[in-house]
């Protein structure tokens, strides 16, 4: 089974949807030990994608993804901006000449988005930040296609690899973002991109 | 919430166009939020600094002769986007380049990384500090490191005179850097701010309680005290600052009591007294001395006391002229 | 009540202090509480102005070149003494005689009468003016008139300026009384200022309620309001600036935006914004906006507005150099 | 009966004990209308008259009120300080000369710490200020020395002109000092600076 670009820009929409209806219950999460400010930062920025959707160049994937992170790299405010946008921009380039995404290739561009995101943030697994949602889902995704699992099983078992990172945040210190100047008081409550991470694989599976 | 504004999800762009509009020398690009001077020297390194609103007169108003060439400003306590500083760095450009003054939070440093190399690759030259001088938060390896506070002002003024002195990127940059080595600072918080989105206070202080430490955004500090004197505070943040800034007897700083938004004049004033007495009881020399409102916390009540290390080098630049809104010299 | 402070009894004096320990130009005579200018020209007119503290930064702020030459600082809310007014009179004499600037409450009009005339007798040439720009009260036979507020800032800028040219005592005394019939103030309060020596608030608002034609001393407005937007606000205030100032079509006006002690800059650029765009609509042009804390009343949220009539003659008066702690043109 | 200088200066004692004893009481009539200062601003002047009063030099009744009116213009805060300080000063000029005070003597310099008071403020009776109590005090003292009154008796008779004095200006609508900024709400509340007229005439005769 093939992604055409069609497919992409539904789940992209389906995803911005998510990500605005979470808005309140995302900046709840960011409360406890960062500024709170998650989810309307994220809702900003993936608003406009939606309200643009139709007008997004879509020739190709890449184009299409290109855009996205430019919309999100002008309208995603604080932390947010800028990883969402360098895993936009870095997933437009993985999918560079493609008119079709098979599981591998899915599982590569997310790959090159977590990459993105490293470099951008400094961020590695452990520092409590969506790295350690997105990771270990990356990783699902990848060993699902090796063995030869379905998309819709790659998918779900990235979701219960995503959950799991999400849950495993609670008991770190965040070193990176706001919520690493509360030292130890951000220890047992969960990372809020990690579990936005978590939140949204679950509900697009639905 | 009692706030002077309109509907919420405007006031920083109402608080921009009305710093424009009482400034005859600033222009604004309204799509990016970009406050930014109206003559712009070609030949002298332009100097672009920002991050959240809710602490002005920072950083809009530091824009203009002898400090900043622009101001980019992001929501209520979230750094501006990538784009917009983008855009600050293209619409500012000058054949000697620009550097980024930031103050160190990961949103951002992140933001200004990615527009300095968009910026890059369109051969714009920039270069980019990180201002860490609150000494609130212990600087270690497992952390982003210390973030940048009201200290950020000095390197606004510093580097200004510097890239208004007609020195090239290079050496205003290792200036700014020199700048922010010597540079600390500490605040304290009678009360929390209320973020106009939220609506409530950010955190709760008792009648007879104070926030140690605390950051310009609402961050918890390092610890919750009792209130007590002027003068008990004095002392307890200036012991802190003069081991962290290793000022002994003989030398020369700079001296920045700043309030942090819903503080009275009065009462910086006496807490300058106590600190102006206690560093002259050390026998270190105060060169020049700021005393107001210059990075605030929205309507946080507290104070913050900085003070910079100074050498001949940074005597001078300190004391060339700069014409803002917020700081004449 | 939370403030930074040391006992209650030395606060007026400690801030004092701590002014002149800021500000190298000024120096303190500590038991009248007078700060003044180092170098005073004795071939000008001499500006003394003052009145109760808790306004900061007026008016020890506003000593300096282009403006006063002395302010003499009461306690908290209450009138300096006769003999704090005559002593600054007397050290600050010069050969073109003392203009004093007294804002219209009873208490401040007698100190500074009988000081003045304790002078005369000293064979100095005093001569006062009485600034009550403030709208809130009505003018009537029967009461003190109206009471002085912001607007004393534009007298103490536009005299001092007449005085730095070298004008001589009348021609400083015409421009200051035409300054004072030109300019017109009205404010209003979010929340109570708490005065030091009592401990709470001198009145209490609800979380929806704000007082409109609030003194300066926490003295009950006109009427208890709702809170409401920004813009309402400066409609309000505006219509009954502008009938009471006579501004129409074509004229032309300086405006101030003031906080009253508490107020985030945020929010006063917002209402300047607000300000600007209504006197714009009806083409009355602004010369020259000040938007910050001039005249405050403690840690009172609130601000006002101060509307500045302007002719040839007080615009250029109003543009000339002025370098103090807390106004610098 | 004559009043010498010992005997002003042991009254001034005893007034300064009853301004300095009535502090917070007088503090608080002037805070239902006014900005309620004036016991301390009155107590600041007094209590540095009563410290000082050895040192103050009582080689005439005159120097020795002359000495008084200057500590009172220099302590005593805001309105209270002219006012006071006027009066006192005027009290001095009216013991020129004299080593002795008969009740008729007092009385006229009663009459002038009124005139000096009025010079100084502008306020006329009925316009809701100490005036309301001084004056009808006075007129006693004067009447009491026509038909003959001794000194206590006609102090007795101005104390209670005083007291009604004070009581009638809670029908008044203050015009100067403070208080006249809140128009009508001074209605059925007395003047602080009369009730202290009253308070301290009454103590005295104690
Ligand atoms: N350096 C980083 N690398 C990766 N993710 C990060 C980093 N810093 C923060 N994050 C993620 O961003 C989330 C917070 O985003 P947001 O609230 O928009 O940023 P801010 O800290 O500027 O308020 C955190 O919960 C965390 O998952
Ligand atoms: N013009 C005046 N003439 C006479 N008495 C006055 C005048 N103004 C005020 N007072 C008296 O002074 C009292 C208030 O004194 P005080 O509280 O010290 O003054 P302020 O008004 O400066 O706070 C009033 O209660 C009134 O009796
Ligand atoms: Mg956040
Ligand atoms: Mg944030
Ligand atoms: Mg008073
Ligand atoms: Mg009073």
């Amino acid at each position: 089974m093939s992604i055409k670009t069609e497919n992409v820009k539904n789940a992209i929409d389906r995803l911005s949807d998510i990500v605005i209806q979470n808005e309140v219950h995302f900046c709840q999460l960011d409360s406890a030990a960062g500024d709170g400010d998650f989810g309307m930062s994220l809702a900003k920025g993936f608003r406009e994608v939606h309200r643009q959707i139709e007008e997004i160049d879509s020739s190709s994937i890449q184009s299409f993804l290109r855009e996205c992170s430019l919309i999100i790299s002008e309208f995603c405010g604080g932390a947010s901006g800028p990883i969402w946008g360098s895993a936009f921009a870095a997933a437009a380039n993985s999918t560079k000449g493609k008119d079709g995404l098979e599981l591998r290739e899915i599982a590569s561009m997310f790959e090159d988005a977590v990459a993105a995101i490293q470099k951008r943030g400094g961020a590695k697994l452990g520092d409590k930040t969506l790295l350690d949602a997105l990771i270990p889902a990356t990783i699902a995704l990848k060993e699902a296609d090796q063995v030869g699992k379905s998309m819709r099983e790659a998918f779900e078992e990235a979701s219960k690899k995503a959950e799991e990172g999400a849950e495993a945040t609670k008991s770190m210190i965040a070193s990176k973002g706001r919520a690493s100047y509360v030292g130890d008081r951000s220890l047992n409550i969960p990372d809020a991109g990690a579990e936005a991470i978590s939140i949204i694989l679950k509900t697009m599976l639905l | 919430m009692k706030k002077i504004i309109n509907q919420v999800d405007q006031a920083v762009s109402e608080m921009c166009k009305g710093i424009v509009a009482a400034n005859p020398d600033l222009i604004m690009d309204e799509r990016y939020k970009i406050i930014k001077r109206k003559m712009i020297d070609s030949n002298k390194v332009a100097l672009i600094s920002g991050g959240g609103s809710g602490h002005e007169p920072a950083h809009a108003g530091f824009v203009g002769e002898g400090m900043l060439t622009a101001a980019v400003c992001g929501d209520v306590f979230a750094s501006p986007s990538t784009m917009q500083v983008f855009n600050a760095i293209k619409q500012t450009r000058t054949s000697k380049g620009t550097l980024l003054i930031i103050k160190n939070y990961s949103g951002d440093c992140m933001n200004f990384d990615a527009a300095a190399e968009m910026a890059e690759e369109d051969d714009i030259r920039v270069e980019r500090v990180y201002v860490n001088d609150d000494i609130a938060v212990e600087d270690s390896l497992y952390t982003v490191g210390r973030r940048g506070v009201a200290g950020t002002l000095f390197v606004h003024k510093i580097a200004g005179a510097a890239a208004a002195a007609g020195k090239d990127l290079n050496e205003v940059k290792r200036i700014a850097l020199k700048t922010i080595e010597s540079v600390k600072s500490i605040g304290v918080a009678l009360t929390s701010c209320t973020v106009p989105a939220k609506g409530t206070p950010t955190f709760d202080l008792g009648e007879n309680e104070l926030e140690f430490g605390v950051g310009i955004h609402g961050e918890p500090g390092i610890r919750r005290g009792t209130m007590c004197s002027s003068t008990e505070l004095a002392k307890e943040m200036l012991s802190k600052l003069l081991s962290e800034t290793g000022l002994a007897e003989g030398d020369t700083c700079a001296v920045m009591v700043n309030g942090l938004g819903a503080t009275p004049l009065m009462e910086l004033y006496i807490q300058y007294h106590d600190v102006e007495e206690i560093l002259t009881k050390v026998k270190i020399s105060i060169h020049k001395a700021f005393v107001g409102n210059y990075m605030t916390s929205l309507d946080m009540s507290g104070f913050s006391i900085t003070i910079l290390r100074l050498d001949d080098e940074l005597k001078a630049l300190l004391d060339a002229p700069a014409d803002t809104e917020a700081m004449k010299v």
